[in-house]
């Protein structure tokens, strides 16, 4: 399949020039064409986190002749620093590997280039899972990306522990009710802290806790963006849960910023751990025997509400410093991460999850339905994170929240209110 | 001390070259630093300076004039003034317990008791490790199950592991016990110079007089050694304000900014924001208290001469 | 307060920095140690203050055994040649610092601080900090800090090495107007000769941690008790020439003198520069010589001879005396004034001290 | 003074000193150093114990059974051996370029009265307190102007210009120190300005020259924040860089492997320490008692 | 090399270090600079050096107006108190240093540094570095780095004062020796006046930054041109003593001398302790005095007296001759030798200078 994948996908990435020659006409792009001969040499930027995303330049580059990627890694942190630096200095990378809650604000800031006209020349674009499809890509109606690994948050339970505690491996807890039975149930059989899970790093209080909020029917800011909502119900009752989680000591410690949660549920000390993507990669590395006794499943949701997952990873752009020569590589990199042999990359080199629904319709994915199966699902009913150009700037009020609430300082209602107008302090300045 | 070596500068070298007019040679030796400092320099720096009064509204591109509104929201947003408050207890901490126990131990060296000398090499080698491995080891140490926590729990001081990095209270301490660790070498050294020069026979004269060992230490010691606490301390304050990397690769500031100090704050703003007028304008502020107290240190070490 | 040292030894490792010194120092007697660097000078003084531990011996101040005893217990004062002042402090606090501690009520203490600063000419700098005081006035504070505990013995470590020339001289007569005044047991050393023989009541010789001589200014002058303090007293120094005594005369390689009884077994013949006349040849001296050097120093002259195979033999003339290099001068040595030194050192002969010439019409 | 007065004065206020002093003395400094030693052991034993040992609790003293495959392993995750060279190449460089920058002009400005030699040395001194780390956009802008940017000249230039201020400010005490006839001696002997400078003046400033030296070099042995943000392909990587890169990659996970490189990141530096302690503490003390 | 001093001031903001100081030294000469401290010694050596440069005035080497012109052309070597030694070189490449900057060879370079070594006695520690050698090699290869160059005129500042009694001595006659050899104009600063008598041709003494005098020692000894001079040289120094002159006779409070002619201004008797002859009371003197102290100096013995109501007049006696405090005594003035200063502090009357006597039997 991997030669069908790759012819696809150079069909794919022709179309894809094609379209943006066509709209692009007034540029020249004529020129872009005829500098095909030539190899075209183009860098891309992204962040490595559990793993590394450079693989796709590596592959791409094996895939076909005349364009030529030059990838660059750094960690999360160290690496929006350096893209700020380098866009200033007009040193853009041509293609952007971003998280998508910082699109928005790449946006504004004029970095990276509206692709309306590329989006919908793409014959795929239907079976991209609906929730990637709007907000993830899109900022004031326009397209500036196209999705690309995503990662979700949903939790991994392991299934032995399950079967000693008298739980059904098959059917893991779907309310907050039945996961703290659960854990009650597991910490009887032995296991003194059932769950895995920190919140302590930045992003992730949002990719663990705000699916909870909208498993409720709550959400982050309205509409209009004019205000935030996460002083109301659906938010107290998610973060009370947490509580719950802490005081009952079902959940290793929350706030803390170092993080066993991976290598304790790998090293079966716990039988649950929220995680992401990478967590697929962690266990197997980790603990084979495990990997293949290990079922994933959405996070619970609070009596009569819908679970729903938090839809993050990257998304992929170009920059507005890029030529048009470069321009158009950029675009068919850009096809190609999205194509079969890329969706292949994304899940089975990186760990991660592909944009579109075939992607999910592979061998390697059939064989590991228990890990799959609840993943494809959140694809479905998820979350794109709140699109705000200050999103991060929000998100400090959020987890001081948090940290409050389970460090005892705080109640959820108050503590939650407190952040509520803090971020609507933000969203009118 | 440093007064008497003032007096003298202005007689030294007032006349080693001279064949009238004006003598350009020391400015050709002054040359290469200005040229350095001004190719780095000096466009990042008025760059900075205007982007103060700026807003960016396409990276690397336009910008907008917005007065100073960056400074005002910097002044009233309270978490600066709450990373300010912090940076005083920071500073406290960054100077005077590190010079309490650096001195403390500078005089126990200073007995000359056979071998005590080689604990000054010892206890300086924190000053050289790197800041992310001190931050990456502390971070280890003060873990919920990291041998802190043991050692506390198991000699029933605490009866459950305490999250001393994620806490609101606790925070901070942390972040200084790395500080302190990592600095106490640092004044032990200086002090310890300070107090090998202060002569023997000033010593002995107390001794003659029949002076006890607290007398002689308020009396002698501590005032003979001012200079040298006064200039380490202000030199501590301006490290505290410039201080980033501490805090940095150990809280990050958190949790729920119980340890964040100005440059921490700064950076945030800057570079997790993307605020960049507000950056610019922070850093500027930043750049003033530092300024502040350096001329502060030029005053009290006498003049130009620190 | 008479202080009795009773073979004093002290060491540093392997080194003897003093070595089995014993002496007694009268109550109110003024003593001068002399002697080359590194002898032993500082380091019995500081075994004297108690601010070093002696490896042997006995040290009593006053009768008391005090060898163990602490500084202050001692009643010592100790004026070090850097005055080592407390930089920080007035001169009147550098001063009134050691009676703080001790029962004395502040009143008392200003009176007294102010009264020896009176005596010390010191008064208008009381409230100077050392550093905007001269090298004299900090020496006077030092002196100061010392006389207001009112000592029983005072132990002076070359107090006037870091002054100039002019002060040092008017500071030495003060010293010893002091001395007059307050009249405490002093031991006082220094580098400077003539300020051991006009100083004190008797002068210690020091050498390689022993004591060589003591004795009174006009005995260790006139009669050395060894070659070693013959030739480190006066200046310029004693000639000493190779001789061999032999039927009553001893016998140099340029001439021979009349040899006093009982010096059979002198080697070295020791002659002080102002013992050797010199004139214009034609007088009837010992020998005759050349003068190879001729320096008019003002009052005296110097003139290095070459007498027949003796080389740089020094003689001292009056300031009137003049020569120049070259000429032939005959030579007269005082032979009631000669000195005779054994293999070993000791001395085999040694004039009489100069005694004052009965007052002719009395 | 003999080692028994120092004792007597600052311990024991007059007293002998006694065996009871003496153990007391050694003990608070064996204590105190060994809470100094106490998180480098712990780095060290960390960085020997195996995955399960180390979330074991309470922690193992002593790693039961040590075993250095974490560093293999570590060793494995990038090109350390090469981020260790670049590591030297930057921080040597460094050293030499801002020490060619600095000796001059502090030694004019110690040496020399010229108009303007103050409000220079002030200068020097102000622009040490500026924060770099609020620089670092614009510069970043103007390197990349330059093609200096992902270069290991770039950093050396840009550390250069902080560590600038610092040196001319520590070189200034030495050269101030210096005495004064042994120039005039060159001078009269009709000996060049620029030839005195070098042969006479630096090799007896070389102790000042020395400490600043290392000074330079640890401290851009350990800076991050630049170097992070300049550098971009991983063959131009640092130490820091890696060891930073490390742990937001796997440090979470491997820590024995997170601690193994900390462990080679502190080891060159310390045994630097080792061979030049008595220069450099010497220097460190020198410098803030001018 | 001829060296011209004229008019010479330096001001160092509103302090006159040097103040119009002239002076004509010839080629070959050796002058010798004294004065109290701070008094423009070392300014004016440093103006000649080039070292500093004169607020007015011309300094003319050889009969070249230099007073601008770079150290290095004037040709002048200068050996400083400190040495001032490069450290880090050794004694070797320290004397070859100046030379590899000309165009000499270097082949002839190592000839002139070793031929110079052999006569400084230096040759077998010119490898060693300076803090490898005692302060006298150090001295040694100081002059030696000056004398490679051959200068025009050597100018030494205090060279000696580093260095231990017995050495400075040596040293001063090793310098002496190395004068006769090359000959070269000389300016040497001393602290030490029996440096200064020793070792000159003339004396200058400064005051004030002002020129006092410059003669050959013996004059600025027998004929100093004013007060301060003759206070400054000798020691003990000379007496003054208040004095009106009229109808031929000095008169002073306690007794009355016959006055030399043309000397009606003078207000002020100066006599050196050398002059003044004691003798127990009995001889006929010029008048009487008490003994204050005796000071036993060992070669000669200072008295301090007391004659009435003139305090501390200071007399030099012979050795042999004791008193003791209390004493009186007949005092004898040689009046051939007075000297006599008018109000301004000018000198009014001086001996003759001391000339050789005959020889007696030629
Ligand atoms: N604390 C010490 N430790 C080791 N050796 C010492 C100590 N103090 C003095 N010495 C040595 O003891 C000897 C005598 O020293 P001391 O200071 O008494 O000499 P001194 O006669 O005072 O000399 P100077 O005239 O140079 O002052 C010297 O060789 C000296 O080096
Ligand atoms: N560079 C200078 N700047 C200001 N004043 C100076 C300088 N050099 C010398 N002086 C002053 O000029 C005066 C003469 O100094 P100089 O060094 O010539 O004295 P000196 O006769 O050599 O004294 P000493 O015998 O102490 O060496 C002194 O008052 C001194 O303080
Ligand atoms: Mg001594
Ligand atoms: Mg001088």
């Amino acid at each position: 399949s991997g030669n069908g994948d790759s012819t696809d996908s150079e069909d794919g990435g022709s179309d894809g020039s094609d379209g943006s020659d066509g709209d692009g006409g007034s540029m020249d792009g004529g020129d872009g064409g005829s500098g095909g001969q030539e190899t075209a040499e183009i860098t891309y930027r992204d962040r490595s986190g559990g793993s590394d995303p450079s693989i796709y330049a590596d592959v791409f580059n094996e895939s076909q002749e005349g364009i030529q990627v030059n990838p660059s890694m750094k960690p999360v942190e160290e690496k929006y620093r350096a893209l700020i630096a380098q866009i200033s200095a007009g040193n853009a990378p041509d293609v952007l590997g971003l998280d998508v809650v910082y699109l928005p604000r790449f946006v504004q800031l004029g970095a990276l280039d509206e692709i309306n006209d590329f989006y919908e020349s793409r014959d795929y674009t239907d079976e991209i899972f609906q929730p990637l499809r709007e907000d993830f890509i899109q900022w004031d109606g326009d397209y500036y990306a196209m999705p690309f690994w995503i990662d979700l948050s949903a939790y991994y339970y392991n299934k032995l522990h399950y079967e000693e505690a008298g739980l059904d491996p098959e059917n893991p807890p779907e309310t907050f009710q039945e996961f703290l039975d659960a854990c009650e149930a597991l910490q009887q059989a032995g296991y003194d802290t059932p769950l895995s899970n920190t919140l302590g790093f930045v992003g992730l209080e949002s990719f663990f806790y705000l699916p909870h909020v909208w498993a409720g029917g709550g959400e982050f800011l309205n509409e209009d963006q004019t205000e935030c909502l996460i002083d109301e119900q659906p938010a107290v009752d998610a973060l009370e849960f947490f509580l719950e989680l802490q005081e009952n000591d079902y959940s290793t410690d929350q706030t803390s910023t170092e993080s066993f949660t991976y290598g304790a549920f790998a090293a079966e000390e716990t039988s649950m751990m929220y995680g992401g993507g990478t967590g697929v990669g962690a266990v197997k590395n980790q603990n084979e025997e495990l990997f293949n006794n290990m079922g994933t499943a959405m996070f619970p949701k609070p009596e009569g509400g819908e679970r729903s997952s938090f839809l993050g990873g990257d998304s992929i752009s170009v920059s507005t410093q890029t030529s048009d020569a470069k321009r158009e590589a950029s675009l068919e990199f850009i096809d190609w991460v999205n194509s079969e042999e890329g969706m292949r990359v994304t899940v089975e080199d990186l760990g991660y999850l592909p944009a579109r629904r075939s992607g999910f319709e592979t061998e390697y994915v059939a064989e590991r339905q228990d890990i799959f199966a609840a993943f494809e699902q959140a694809m479905e009913q998820g979350h794109a994170p709140p699109m705000h150009p200050n999103f991060l700037e929000m998100q400090g009020p959020l987890n001081n929240a948090i940290s409050r609430v389970l460090l005892g300082e705080q109640d959820p209602q108050p503590a939650l209110t407190q952040a509520a107008n803090s971020i609507n302090s933000v969203l009118q300045s | 001390m440093a007064d008497r070596i003032d007096r003298r500068l202005p007689d030294r070298f007032s006349s080693s070259t001279t064949t009238g007019g004006i003598n350009w040679t020391p400015y050709l030796y002054l040359l290469p630093a200005l040229v350095l400092y001004a190719v780095v320099l000096v466009y990042p720096f008025v760059d900075t300076f205007l982007l103060s009064f700026q807003q960016v509204t396409t990276l690397g591109g336009e910008r907008e004039w917005v007065g100073l509104s960056n400074y005002e929201a910097i002044l009233s947003d309270p978490i600066f003034w709450r990373a300010g408050f912090n940076t005083l207890v920071f500073s406290i901490g960054m100077v005077f317990v590190p010079l309490v126990l650096g001195l403390f131990l500078a005089i126990l060296i200073d007995t000359g008791i056979s071998g005590t000398s080689t604990f000054r090499s010892l206890i300086f080698v924190p000053v050289i490790v790197p800041l992310v491995v001190a931050g990456i080891v502390f971070g280890w140490l003060l873990g919920s199950n990291g041998l802190i926590n043991s050692v506390l729990v198991g000699a029933g001081i605490i009866d459950e592991p305490m999250r001393f990095l994620n806490s609101t209270t606790w925070s901070l301490p942390s972040v200084l016990l790395m500080v302190i660790w990592k600095r106490t070498g640092y004044y032990l050294v200086i002090l310890l110079a300070g107090l090998q020069g202060i002569p023997d026979s000033v010593y002995e004269a107390a001794q003659i007089a029949g002076k006890s060992r607290f007398e002689t230490f308020r009396n002698i010691t501590l005032p003979l050694l001012k200079p040298a606490i006064l200039v380490t301390v202000i030199i501590g304050i301006i490290d505290s304000v410039k201080a980033f990397a501490h805090v940095y690769v150990m809280t990050g500031g958190g949790p729920s900014h119980s340890s964040e100090i100005l440059a921490t704050y700064f950076y945030k703003i800057a570079f997790r924001f993307f605020q960049f007028g507000e950056g610019a304008a922070y850093g500027f502020i930043l750049f003033a208290i530092a300024l502040t107290l350096s001329l502060l240190v030029i005053r009290v070490s006498g003049g130009s001469e620190i | 307060m008479k202080l009795e040292i009773e073979n004093l030894t002290k060491e540093f490792g392997d080194l003897v920095a003093v070595d089995d010194v014993s002496m007694t120092i009268e109550d109110g007697e003024f003593v001068t140690f002399v002697g080359p660097s590194g002898c032993g000078k500082t380091t019995t003084l500081r075994c004297v203050a108690g601010l070093e531990t002696p490896s042997s011996g006995t040290i009593r101040i006053g009768g008391t055994d005090m060898t163990a005893a602490n500084p202050k217990e001692r009643g010592t004062a100790f004026v070090f040649q850097d005055y080592a002042l407390y930089p920080h402090m007035t001169a009147r606090r550098n001063m009134s610092f050691a009676l703080e501690s001790t029962d004395m009520d502040s009143e008392a203490i200003r009176e007294s601080v102010e009264t020896t600063a009176e005596m010390l000419g010191i008064r208008e700098h009381l409230d100077q900090t050392p550093g905007e005081l001269s090298g004299g006035q900090q020496q006077r504070v030092a002196l100061g800090r010392s006389i207001v505990r009112d000592p029983k013995i005072f132990l002076l470590d070359e107090p006037l090495s870091n002054l100039d020339a002019k002060l040092r001289v008017q500071m030495r007569a003060e010293l010893q107007q002091l001395h007059r005044e307050i009249q405490s047991t002093t031991i006082y050393v220094t580098h400077d000769q003539e300020e051991a023989m006009t100083m004190s009541d008797r002068v210690a010789i020091l050498d390689g941690g022993k004591l060589q001589q003591i004795a009174p200014p006009s005995v260790v002058y006139s009669q050395p008790a060894n070659e070693f303090v013959a030739g480190f007293i006066g200046s310029p120094s004693m000639n000493f020439l190779d001789c061999t005594v032999s039927s009553g005369a001893v016998e140099t390689t340029a001439f021979s003198l009349d040899a006093p009884a009982g010096s059979e077994d002198a080697v070295t013949l020791g002659i002080r520069p102002e013992n050797i006349t010199l004139d214009h040849v034609g007088g009837d001296g010992d020998t005759e010589a050349t003068v190879a050097v001729f320096e008019q120093v003002g009052s005296f002259n110097i003139v290095y001879l070459d007498i027949d195979g003796l080389d740089d033999v020094v003689a001292q003339v009056p300031g009137a005396k003049q020569f120049e290099a070259g000429d032939r001068v005959s030579v007269t040595i005082d032979t009631d004034r000669i000195h005779l030194f054994a293999e070993d050192g000791e001395t085999v002969h040694n004039p009489p001290v100069f005694t004052k010439e009965p007052a002719a019409a009395e | 003074m003999s080692v028994s007065n120092r004792v007597r004065n600052a311990i024991a206020g007059g007293d002998d000193v006694n065996t009871i002093t003496r153990v007391g003395t050694i003990g608070a400094l064996l204590l105190a150093s060994a809470m100094v030693a106490l998180p480098l052991y712990w780095m060290v034993a960390t960085s020997l114990k195996t995955a399960t040992q180390i979330s074991a609790y309470p922690p193992h003293l002593v790693p039961p059974t040590p075993t250095v495959a974490p560093y293999f392993e570590a060793l494995q995750t990038g090109p350390w051996v090469q981020w260790f060279l670049n590591t030297v190449i930057i921080s040597a460089g460094s050293t030499v370029f801002v020490l060619a920058f600095a000796t001059p002009a502090a030694y004019v400005l110690a040496r020399r009265d010229f108009p303007g030699a103050k409000p220079f040395y002030v200068m020097f001194i102000g622009i040490l307190m500026i924060p770099a780390q609020i620089l670092l956009i614009p510069m970043y802008t103007l390197f990349a102007r330059f093609g200096l940017i992902n270069t290991r000249l770039g950093l050396i230039i840009a550390y250069s210009a902080f560590f600038l201020g610092f040196c001319v400010f520590l070189l200034h005490s030495f050269f101030t120190n210096l005495p004064d006839n042994v120039e005039d001696a060159a001078h009269i002997g009709g000996v060049p300005e620029w030839r005195t400078f070098l042969r006479v003046i630096l090799p007896m400033a070389k102790p000042g020259i020395a400490t600043a030296a290392i000074f330079v070099f640890v401290f851009t042995w350990n800076e991050f924040l630049f170097a992070l943000t300049f550098l971009q392909t991983e063959e131009l990587y640092t130490i820091s860089v890696g060891l930073q890169q490390f742990q937001g990659l796997r440090g979470t996970v491997v820590y024995n492997q997170l601690f193994a490189m900390s462990t080679l990141a502190t080891l060159p530096i310390v045994i630097l320490f080792a061979f030049f302690s008595e220069q450099f503490i010497k220097g460190m003390a020198g410098l803030n008692l001018k």
